[in-house]
């Protein structure tokens, strides 16, 4: 095999490689690369494919029995993948470990009783409640993944910093600020991955990003919309656009005055021009979103309605709603250049109809609590940005009343909409969920408190000579399946 | 240095929601906040900072699992190399040309280096690193972006440093001239430099070697303060050039609130001042006898 | 004319940083209407004496009495008005004017300060504008805006103004030409003999000191070593360090012949005395006793006052005294 | 000449509403980008805001950040400064020991822990940036005190009778101002700079203020689109720099009668 | 005859200020012969200072001369200036007023001697340099040359400094030394050893000394000639004895009026009144006739040149009608 090298940037630091312990998509990249799962996605789809597992099956709703092929070894002469390293790493996710640290992904596993051990390489999970989603987010994902009891054990802490798998490649070289190099595990028989190494490089500022890339020092990159847009047509690089996967709308406390008020909510629905919003904070790259389930997704409304500006009604509207105009609203939002230009958007169209804007924008850290506890009572306007999943009883479950006071920035407190959830999350019939969940997208529709926006657009630019894999979210890359070309 | 541990420890915002944003579940926020400690009250945290600091440990990163000794440690090395580069590349084009600006006050050459120095001195680094980055990786593919190198060869790692180094000096070669050159006048205006003249000696002599130590002595007072300025302008150059350095670290840590390394790597900025400041005044001695003899 | 006891030093000593002894042990008492020179080497105290007398630094030992009420008390109890009693001119005349106020308006600070009458301390700026032959135009100058022996003419009516009874100048013609010494120099006795004002004045210039003052005392690293009236000091001086200063004071008259006795080595620093006689490391006609017991200052029948073991040993060379 | 870049600049802070032919806040989409025209000289910005304006108005916020900037940070450095040259002993350590503290520590990093802290306001910015530029001026000021206390003229206020408070009201104090406002002037563009580094960060002035600060960093953002309005907005920073600091030298070189009097 | 060798003729200096062109010597004639000592007095602002800068070749920018400075019929002025450092410490060295910072205060004494041997005798080795530097701190009488050469100047007190500029003075053997007020600085009994020094020390030189002070008895000690400036004009030359005792130029009279010498104790101290002409003010006249007690309808007219009289210079017009 030839000595072909990936270099690929990473825009946050690795932090923990332990994977009950990871920290996000940076992280559980190298994870996936590193560990084996029974099953795993195959490239570039969110359909997925035995890998550790020889044969699996959903013998009952809450059982499922697994048979491991053999021969697979951990690297470092850490032994075989047996059925209780399976045991031991799926429930590392539900019981605190020795010193009583808990997995920051317990909900993943949140319905496993325990797995059980037949022999070597056979075993059953055991289920209290069905799970539906448990296949495509659990098990073949990053909460999926296969650790060596011995060399957890083995190496404790140090285990966060030299992850010990079976899979495609090992890391060999783990430099904090700097980056990590990934090499090609020898023992891994399934198959051979193009790269004998890959080294991903943390450049945090985007703007160093591209030019790195132009300059052909990395390979591979996540790009924000503007610099994708300005690297197509770029000699020898690749530009990859697609609907993202995260979705943006504008939310609206629904426990503050006078945002209580439905009639005011709904005025501002109608004043501002999502089109024209999305066109400024995302210099016309982005596609309008109608509901939270963006198009392609499982769960997601084609049939959501469309709001156009409509500054008669919004007049209207909030002439029935008593309140004295204008009034004052804050907008709070996080210091992104895409956040700011959409809320000064916002701010002019909202003030022709007696809505006065203040932009009160936040650095990361301190916008991402804005909604935590007290805190939360004095939001007024906002935008918000999540992560869609490919569970939709996952992504609703931010705006349950539970979240008030956490995630549930809007203070939307529906008792319905909270059953409705819980029942998706157990319905294994496929259709009736996808109409539970778009019940529950109407009720948020209901509610006014929701402006959607848009479900972005994620960029990524490669060097020509590459062929990328990953998940159609654009965060999950599956290095083992890059090509060279 | 209290006040700005108290300071950093006001800063709102947890670790958890700071590092994955609406991915944290409340389990792990509150797994950070209980081990970082954050729940406890002010004086408790810096009580247990600094009685773990006397014994010379600066903690333990919660986010990760490291020992900030550590990554204080990994990260020092870059950040003195291009430090010391870059003062030692203000100081070699600095100081002769505050000497050549003194000695010709008023020539052309003097203003418009006054101009040049004015502008490098003013405009952020950041943004001097930009434009370098541009015409010379980008346009003129002459040097790489990045800042640092993977294969690690000397060569490779020299030709890395070259624009971080060079935007960070800068500045500072701007400033340097214009103390040099103050103080050069100043020296120059004096009478033993009359008296050097009086007897013939040749004016490079006079320059280079009668006035130019005593102008050095004012000029090592500002470098010495000005090690906060260099620091604060290398976070941002590591951050531009991808550099791994103290100053990303302390800027990573802000941004992901990760306070156990916020304050260790605070306390060692704080050192490092310190000990400059004293390097510096011991320096002092060097170029200024009287100092020396005074003490005695 | 008083003949009270104007000014009086009870063994004042200052020390300044632990160890530099600027004054060691100084007893002085100055009767009102006097004029009293001193006289001395740099780094002798002089200066240090003055501001002694004026409250600027306080004896660190014994004691200093102004119109029998101790410094230290009197800046206590009435500030303003000891400060009226005694007032000082400073060495470098142009320095003592605050350089953001004009001339006007550090005069009628005397108004601002002491609450003196306006129109009383208008009438008098201007009269003493006038005997000083300073031009009315000058009150709306700022300092930097005139000359040095204006500056010290300025000086003089504002320590004037409040009508001191004491009045201690430091070394007032330093800096000035020859040709402008004698005219403030006269003014300052006219004022002295007017105001019957007890008149302290260091100079360097003996000549000065001759023909202005009825005693001068010499001083040598912190101590009295003369303090004598000024014609016998001129005619007899009774310390040989007091002989040697008035030997190299170069006298046209002499014709250009040098009597000067010229002294070997530096002077010692204040911080490291010499034991014994301060002044036995340079005496041309030290004895074996000099290096060990510090002579007292004794009364001659002279009716000098020194601070020698063997005095009158050293005589002034040369025949050019006015005998 | 930096006397009249300085007026030109102070003129253009005031009088903006009338000079800028726009509203610098005017939204125009769909012309984003667009570059130098009749309409609008400089262009527009990704909003399609006419950069013109825009720089007129950030000259008019430039010079309110720094003018009070510099007015807070000269008061509290010069108190400051003051009580450490007449209070010795801890009051004098203490407040010693707070300025290295301060000036030891990167201004960038601690403007980011002050706004995140604090939030970023035009008045919060205000005093963090103040707050890192008071012990330059504190220092300045003590050593001016206490090298002016022993000057001949404040021990001749002395014995005529003045009392320290009218000592330092009417003759210590003018005497320190003149350097501490050529540091003040010489201080304009370390302000401007700090600001522009915290809109950098993102940590600016809120939107639609338009900052110098804030314009940089939008046209940083934009650079690969359109390079002209970084350049524009470098060179309005690098230009107010370069106006102060030329007008401070010839500030200190018109107060200090010592570099006056010196004619080489 | 010899010519001589110093020469200056109808030398002028010049500046450019806010307040109009300042005229800071106004035409100066002057020689001074090989192995004389040559006594320079005057007014302070009279540009005492300014000449021997200007024949130092030392002026500061902005300043500019007219006329000639010839030394060994080569004229100063026109000389480029790497001619001109190539005859400092060569041909001409000058003792500064202020040994406090006429030394660097960064080199030990040893190594600022030593640059001016190897710069005057570039064959020197730094050996022979080293042990001529000592054997002239030997000469001008500092003891343990040796650990003085080790020094920094702010080791030594400011006799022992001004010793060491003596020094260096010597190491270069110039045929001209120029001294400007080397001895104002320094103590009574400091000055007079100096003094002592320089007139045991002029057999070393074979060459001129140009000495200024505000001393005339020092000058009247130590000067073959003197001449006696005001306001930017040479007012009289003569031998110092005949100067001194017999001044011709009214100004000169009334300066040596001033010296408070020997006078009876009863009459007011003399001075000059009026005020000491402004560099700046041209007027068509005699310099001093503003203040002259002799001013006559002439002397409004034109500045009379210096002429012989009675084996003197002056500048006056009338001397035959007021001697
Ligand atoms: N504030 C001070 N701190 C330390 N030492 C001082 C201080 N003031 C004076 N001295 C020292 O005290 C000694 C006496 O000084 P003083 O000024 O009284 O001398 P002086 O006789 O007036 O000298 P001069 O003729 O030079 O004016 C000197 O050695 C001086 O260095
Ligand atoms: N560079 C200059 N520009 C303008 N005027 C000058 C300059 N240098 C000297 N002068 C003026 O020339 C005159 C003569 O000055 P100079 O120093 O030669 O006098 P001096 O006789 O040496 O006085 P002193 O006895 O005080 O040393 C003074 O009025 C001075 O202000
Ligand atoms: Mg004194
Ligand atoms: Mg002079």
């Amino acid at each position: 095999q030839e000595q072909r090298s990936l270099t690929v940037r990473i825009s946050r630091e690795i932090q923990n490689l332990d994977p009950p312990f990871m920290t996000g998509t940076t992280d559980s990249n190298v994870l996936r690369a590193v560990f084996q799962r029974l099953v795993a996605y195959v490239p570039n789809k969110y359909e997925y494919e035995l890998d550790a597992a020889e044969k699996m099956e959903q013998v009952s709703p809450l059982q499922i029995d697994f048979t491991l092929k053999k021969g697979q070894m951990f690297t470092g002469g850490y032994g075989e993948l047996t059925a209780d390293d399976v045991k031991f790493s799926f429930e590392r996710y539900i019981r605190p470990d020795a010193e009583g640290k808990e997995s920051s992904y317990k909900a993943d596993w949140a319905a496993l009783v325990e797995v059980q051990v037949h022999d070597t390489y056979t075993g059953s999970i055991i289920l209290s409640k069905p799970s539906p989603s448990l296949w495509e987010v659990v098990l073949a994902g990053t909460s999926g993944l296969i650790q060596s009891r011995k060399a957890v054990e083995a190496l404790g802490a140090e285990h966060s910093r030299t992850p010990i798998g079976s899979g495609p490649y090992m890391v060999t070289s783990f430099e904090a600020h700097r980056g990590l190099t990934l090499s090609r595990n020898p023992d891994f028989a399934d198959y051979v991955p193009d790269y004998e190494t890959v080294n991903l490089i943390y450049i945090a500022n985007q703007k160093t990003a591209e030019l790195a890339l132009r300059a052909k020092e990395i390979d591979f990159t996540e790009l924000s919309i503007d610099a994708a847009e300005e690297l197509i047509g770029a000699e020898g690089i690749t530009v990859e656009k697609r609907p993202g996967q995260r979705f943006v709308w504008m939310g609206m406390n629904m426990q503050k005055a006078p945002l209580d008020n439905l009639a005011v909510r709904k005025a501002i629905r109608a004043a501002i021009d999502v089109d024209e919003m999305v066109l400024a904070g995302y210099q016309g790259n982005a596609p309008r979103l109608n509901t939270m389930i963006p198009p392609g997704l499982l769960g997601h409304w084609s049939d959501a309605p469309v709001y156009q500006r409509n500054v008669d009604e919004a007049r209207q509207l909030l002439a029935e709603s008593g309140v004295t105009l204008p009034i004052t609203l804050k907008l709070t939002l996080l210091n992104e250049p895409g956040f700011q230009n959409m809320g000064l958007v916002a701010q002019a169209l909202l003030s022709e109809v007696g809505i006065n804007i203040e932009i009160d924008q936040r650095e990361a850290a301190t916008f991402w609590s804005s909604g935590k506890g007290e805190s939360g009572d004095d939001l007024e306007l906002f935008f918000l940005r999540f992560n869609a999943n490919p569970d939709p009883t996952y992504n609703a479950r931010w705006f349950l009343p539970s979240q008030i006071g956490d995630w549930n920035w809007q203070r939307f407190d529906s008792a319905e909409f909270a059953r409705i959830q819980d029942e998706s999350g157990s319905n294994l019939d496929r259709d009736s969920r996808v109409q539970q969940i778009i019940e529950l997208q109407k009720l948020m529709d209901e509610s006014a408190s929701m402006v959607w926006l848009t479900n972005e657009v994620f960029a990524l630019g490669y060097q020509s000579s590459v062929q990328p894999a990953f998940l159609p979210d654009g965060n999950n890359w599956q290095f083992p399946y890059f090509k060279a070309i | 240095m209290l006040v700005i541990v108290v300071l950093l420890n006001m800063v709102p915002g947890d670790p958890a929601t700071a590092l994955l944003g609406p991915m944290a579940t409340p389990e792990y926020a509150q797994r950070f906040i209980a081990e970082m400690g954050l729940d406890q009250p002010i004086y408790v945290r810096l009580w247990k900072f600094f009685s773990q600091v006397a014994v010379g440990n600066l903690g333990t990163d919660v986010i990760s699992g490291r020992s900030v000794n550590a990554i204080v440690w990994n990260a020092l090395p870059h950040t003195f190399a291009l430090a010391l580069a870059s003062m030692g590349l203000a100081c070699l084009i600095g100081i002769p040309a505050g000497v050549y600006g003194a000695v010709h006050k008023g020539s052309i050459g003097d203003t418009l280096m006054a101009m040049v120095s004015v502008v490098f001195v003013s405009v952020p680094s950041f943004i001097l690193g930009i434009f370098l980055l541009i015409v010379f990786s980008v346009m003129l593919n002459w040097l790489p972006v990045l800042g640092v190198s993977d294969n690690a060869t000397l060569g490779d790692h020299l030709v890395r440093m070259i624009l971080p180094t060079v935007a960070l000096a800068l500045g500072w070669i701007g400033l340097i001239a214009r103390l040099v050159r103050t103080s050069m006048l100043e020296a120059l205006g004096q009478n033993y430099v009359r008296t050097a003249r009086a007897y013939g000696l040749r004016e490079n002599m006079i320059h280079y070697k009668y006035a130019l130590k005593n102008a050095v002595i004012p000029t090592l007072a500002i470098i010495g303060m000005g090690i906060g300025r260099l620091l604060g302008g290398a976070v941002l150059i590591e951050i531009i050039f991808a550099r791994q350095g103290l100053g990303s670290v302390l800027y990573d840590a802000l941004q992901a609130r990760n306070f156990s390394v916020l304050q260790g790597s605070v306390f060692v900025v704080v050192v490092i001042f310190v000990v400059v400041n004293l390097l510096t005044e011991l320096s002092y001695s060097f170029f200024d006898p009287r100092i020396r003899y005074n003490r005695r | 004319m008083t003949t009270g006891t104007s000014v009086r030093l009870d063994n004042a000593s200052v020390v300044f940083l632990n160890v530099i002894r600027a004054l060691d042990g100084v007893s002085l008492e100055i009767k009102a209407g006097e004029t009293v020179g001193v006289v001395g080497e740099s780094g002798s105290g002089k200066s240090t004496l003055c501001r002694l007398l004026v409250g600027l630094t306080l004896p660190t030992g014994g004691d200093a009495q102004i119109m029998g009420q101790s410094v230290k008390t009197a800046l206590k109890t009435d500030r303003k008005a000891f400060r009226r009693q005694i007032q000082m001119l400073m060495q470098d005349a142009v320095a003592t004017l605050s350089p953001r106020i004009t001339i006007g308006g550090l005069m009628m600070e005397a108004v601002a300060i002491h609450g003196l009458d306006r129109q009383e301390t208008e009438a008098r700026i201007h009269t003493l504008l006038e005997r000083l032959r300073l031009p009315v135009s000058i009150l709306d100058r700022y300092p930097h805006e005139i000359s040095g022996g204006q500056a010290r003419r300025v000086g003089v009516i504002r320590a004037l103004l409040l009508r001191p009874s004491v009045l201690v100048a430091d070394e007032p013609t330093a800096g000035l030409d020859v040709s402008v010494q004698g005219e403030l120099l006269n003014l300052l006795l006219e004022f002295q003999r007017e105001m019957n004002l007890t008149f302290v004045m260091v100079s360097h210039n003996l000549h000065v000191i001759k023909r202005v003052t009825q005693r001068t005392i010499v001083m040598y690293l912190g101590q009295i070593v003369e303090d004598a009236p000024t014609a016998t000091l001129f005619k007899h001086p009774a310390h040989p360090y007091s002989t040697t200063l008035l030997s190299t004071n170069p006298l046209l008259s002499a014709g250009g012949a040098s009597n000067a006795i010229i002294l070997q080595g530096e002077v010692p620093s204040n911080a490291k005395p010499p034991s014994g006689c301060r002044f036995h490391t340079r005496c041309p006609v030290a004895q074996p006793t000099c290096s060990k017991t510090m002579p007292e200052l004794t009364r001659t029948e002279a009716g000098s006052l020194v601070r020698c073991h063997f005095p009158y040993s050293l005589a002034l060379p040369g025949a050019h005294q006015d005998t | 000449m930096g006397l009249a870049l300085v007026a030109a600049i102070l003129f253009i802070a005031i009088f903006a509403p009338f000079l800028a032919p726009y509203d610098p806040n005017k939204l125009d989409v769909i012309n984003r980008l667009a570059g130098p025209s009749a309409e609008h000289w400089l262009g527009t910005d990704q909003l399609g805001r006419d950069l013109l304006s825009r720089h007129i108005y950030g000259t008019q916020v430039a010079m309110t950040v720094a003018l009070s900037v510099i007015a807070l940070a000269l008061l509290i450095g010069m108190a400051l400064g003051i009580l450490s040259a007449y209070v010795p002993g801890p009051v004098e350590r203490l407040i010693l020991i707070a300025f290295d503290s301060f000036s030891s520590f990167p201004s960038v990093i601690l403007a980011m822990a002050a706004v995140a802290v604090l939030g970023s306001s035009m008045p919060m910015l205000i005093i963090v940036i103040a707050t890192s530029l008071v012990p330059h001026f504190g220092r300045v000021a003590r050593a001016q005190v206490l090298s002016v206390m022993n000057e001949p003229f404040v021990e001749a206020e002395r014995v005529f009778g003045a009392s320290q408070l009218r000592i330092l009201v009417f003759h210590i104090v003018p005497n320190i101002l003149a350097p501490l406002i050529v540091i003040a002037s010489l201080d304009i563009p370390i302000v401007i700079a700090i600001e522009a580094s915290l809109s950098f960060l993102g940590l600016g002035l809120r939107p639609p203020l338009a900052s110098w600060g804030g314009l940089l960093q939008d046209g940083y953002q934009n650079m690969s689109k359109a390079l002209l309005p970084v350049l524009i907005s470098s060179a309005a920073l690098a230009i107010a720099t370069l106006a102060f600091t030329m007008f401070g030298e010839a500030l200190r070189n018109a107060i200090d009668p010592r570099s006056a009097r010196r004619p080489d | 005859m010899t010519e001589p060798l110093l020469s200056i003729q109808n030398l002028r200096l010049t500046a450019q200020t806010d307040r109009g062109t300042a005229s800071i010597l106004r035409g100066i004639d002057l020689t001074v012969e090989r192995g004389r000592i040559l006594g320079i007095v005057g007014e302070s602002g009279s540009g005492k200072s300014s000449l021997v800068s200007t024949i130092m070749g030392l002026l500061s920018p902005g300043l500019n001369a007219e006329g000639s400075v010839k030394l060994d019929g080569v004229d100063l002025l026109t000389l480029g200036s790497s001619k001109m450092q190539a005859l400092r410490g060569n041909k001409i060295a000058m003792i500064f007023q202020d040994p406090m910072t006429a030394l660097n205060p960064v080199f030990r004494v040893g190594t600022q001697l030593v640059d001016v041997v190897r710069n005057r005798y570039p064959g020197v080795s730094r050996e022979e340099a080293v042990k001529r530097a000592s054997d002239a701190l030997v000469k001008v009488g500092l003891s343990d040359p040796e650990r003085r050469m080790k020094d920094y100047p702010g080791q030594l007190s400011g006799g022992m400094r001004q010793r060491v500029m003596i020094a260096m003075a010597l190491l270069c053997q110039p045929d001209i030394l120029i001294a400007d007020e080397p001895t104002t600085a320094l103590d009574a009994t400091i000055e007079a050893q100096i003094i002592d020094l320089l007139r045991r020390l002029r057999n070393e030189f074979s060459g001129s000394i140009i000495f200024i002070s505000h001393n005339l008895g020092t000058v009247l000690q130590l000067c073959d000639e003197v001449a006696v400036m005001y306001g930017g004009h040479l007012v009289e030359l003569g031998a110092v004895r005949d100067v001194l005792a017999q001044p011709l130029h009214p100004y000169s009279r009334a300066l040596i009026g001033c010296e408070i010498d020997d006078q009876p104790l009863d009459v007011p101290l003399a001075f000059i009144p009026g005020k000491v002409p402004e560099t700046v003010d041209n007027p068509p006249g005699c310099i001093f006739a503003p203040r002259c007690n002799y001013a006559a309808e002439v002397c409004t007219r034109v500045m009379p040149p210096l002429r012989a009289f009675e084996g003197q210079l002056a500048a006056c017009a009338r001397l035959e009608d007021i001697t």
